[in-house]
């Protein structure tokens, strides 16, 4: 059920909850009916972009597509927050890690039946984005999985040269 | 096909096309049927919930004779079937049957502070009955990401900070030891333990095969890497084909052999 | 360096960029000189959500404090956004939170003799991990079972400020 929203709000919205720029593809694609056309959308990110004279904030276009981000000249407050955040790492993401360095590739499957939880998908985010594990292909099962694999930039984060430099589960087995 | 939904509380199974509310008296159940519509109680609380909405009588009466009947049939079904039935169930039935004979046992003049062998069942059933219809309001109320959409991660023209986790070694060789102790609980699944030079061979030889797709075997090889080089590659190669990630293929004997990512 | 923006820009501009909820006491700790008061920064929140009418967004208050959300009706197009994040929960996972959110402090035996069958351990496991529960302490009874209860992340998940915000039990409380 369509409760007729303005094409407008409706941009505003998805581009504030997209984690991802949007493409003008994109955008169309979240309508099932009334699909706009992408001049119609770019019309609308316009005037969006006029009507955020008294915001912090604005549309613009990168590669990929639209991003909301925050203007300009507002890093000195916010940088703050993001030092909050960062460097605090659960038993989850340790053991996600330490998984997928150990029985790569794995899809997250393979990590759920390890740990007996569902994997949480912030965690692979994260992974990705630190490029300490990467995409490595597809596993031919149905719904092709995704095959995580640890990258060099997570051995050098670890001063290893390869991964047989990682303790050696066996020893562990032992200690444990 | 089977399928079951569960609208308010009601069970309904639709198979082969037909709706069945009610497992019939002297029909033939399919198995499959059966397993849907027992699969889905919660519990022994939950099947004698089930039976009293059915027989539409009220909760704080319970006709106990009959419902313990359907209850006894509903577990010798199952048993039948060899169901894993939880001994929850049996030991609910032990209790109906306890009650049952508990209330055919004449009163005698003392009856006053007799209380209603009922009355702890009942009470439990409310509470459970209580609870069961919480977890559906519950589940109404806007959540994240269904009903209502953070506005998230709009990274201003900010540098973005290193925000890089400090961990180091020690701390991956504990949760790798967590794991380990976890993965012997599931045991049905058992962790790779050795050659990691393997794993990571592996995941290289993936990673070009997705980049490039199709590549040449003895590409995979390196003369500097020497004969130990030449084994785990070869070992990886062999892996990857046992766990189906990637196929070999040969258009003729003795002609190149290719390495290509799984056709399906 | 501060080139003087407007408070509730800065305010917009920290809880869009900000991925937890920011109490008051965060959002003054993002200035370094002229402090805002909270009754300031309270004003500047209801000031800016006045200004949010005609927007698709709005800050909202839960329990760990003010975030900023896509207003509720946009679900129909949102959604199809992120279509692996639509989570289902199962009945004995709703059943055994709710059991810890209305009676906690609760051990395992507590919920297992509401719902009449054992627990089962991965659904505690997945609310642990979902920081959605925690353990707040140990009964001093035999086997000193494991406290359970509800967490300000459980609440924010739900849109909630505190936990009596939940529904309340329609009491069908009889004379039993």
């Amino acid at each position: 059920m369509n409760h007729a929203k303005p094409l407008n709000l409706i941009i505003e919205g998805a581009l504030l909850a997209s984690e991802n720029p949007l493409s003008l593809q994109d955008i169309a694609n979240l309508f099932d009916e009334n699909k706009p056309s992408k001049n119609e959308i770019k019309k609308a990110i316009d005037a969006l972009n006029n009507n955020y004279k008294n915001h912090s904030f604005e549309i613009i276009n990168v590669a990929s597509g639209f991003r909301m981000q925050v203007k300009k000249g507002y890093d000195n407050w916010i940088s703050k927050l993001n030092k909050q955040s960062s460097t605090r790492y659960s038993k989850a993401f340790l053991e996600t890690l330490v998984i997928i360095a150990y029985k790569q590739p794995v899809t997250r499957g393979d990590i759920e039946e390890i740990r007996g939880v569902a994997v949480n998908p912030q965690i692979i985010r994260n992974l990705i984005e630190f490029e300490w594990i990467k995409v490595v292909g597809h596993k031919e099962t149905p719904g092709k999985p995704e095959l995580l694999a640890t990258t060099k930039k997570f051995l050098d984060y670890f001063n290893l040269k390869s991964l047989s430099d990682l303790p050696p589960p066996s020893e562990l087995e032992l200690e444990a | 096909m089977t399928t079951f939904n569960v609208n308010n509380n009601d069970t309904s199974i639709i198979f082969n096309g037909k709706t069945i509310t009610d497992i019939p008296e002297d029909l033939f159940i399919p198995p499959e049927a059966l397993r849907v519509i027992i699969e889905q109680f919660e519990g022994p609380l939950d099947l004698l919930l089930y039976l009293i909405k059915k027989q539409n009588i009220d909760i704080v009466d319970i006709p106990i004779l009959p419902i313990t009947n359907q209850y006894v049939e509903y577990i010798n079904m199952m048993q039948q079937m060899q169901f894993e039935l939880a001994s929850d169930y049996l030991v609910m039935a032990s209790t109906l049957a306890e009650i049952k004979s508990r209330m055919l046992i004449p009163h005698d003049g003392e009856e006053e502070d007799e209380e209603d062998p009922r009355a702890n069942l009942i009470k439990r059933l409310m509470e459970y009955q209580k609870y069961k219809n919480l977890s559906q309001q519950l589940d109404e109320i806007p959540r994240l990401n269904r009903d209502t959409f953070i506005v998230s991660k709009i990274l201003a023209n900010i540098e973005k900070k290193d925000s890089m986790p400090s961990i180091d070694l020690q701390q991956l060789e504990n949760a790798f030891q967590e794991v380990l102790k976890r993965a012997e609980i599931f045991a049905s699944h058992e962790i790779q333990t050795e050659t990691l030079s393997v794993r990571e061979r592996m995941s290289l030889i993936l990673d070009i095969i997705n980049m490039n797709g199709t590549i040449k075997f003895i590409d995979c090889f390196t003369y500097r890497e020497g004969r130990m080089g030449a084994i785990v590659t070869f070992l990886a190669i062999l892996e990857l084909v046992k766990e189906c990630l990637i196929d070999i293929v040969q258009n003729q004997d003795y002609s190149m052999i290719y390495l290509q990512p799984v056709t399906s």
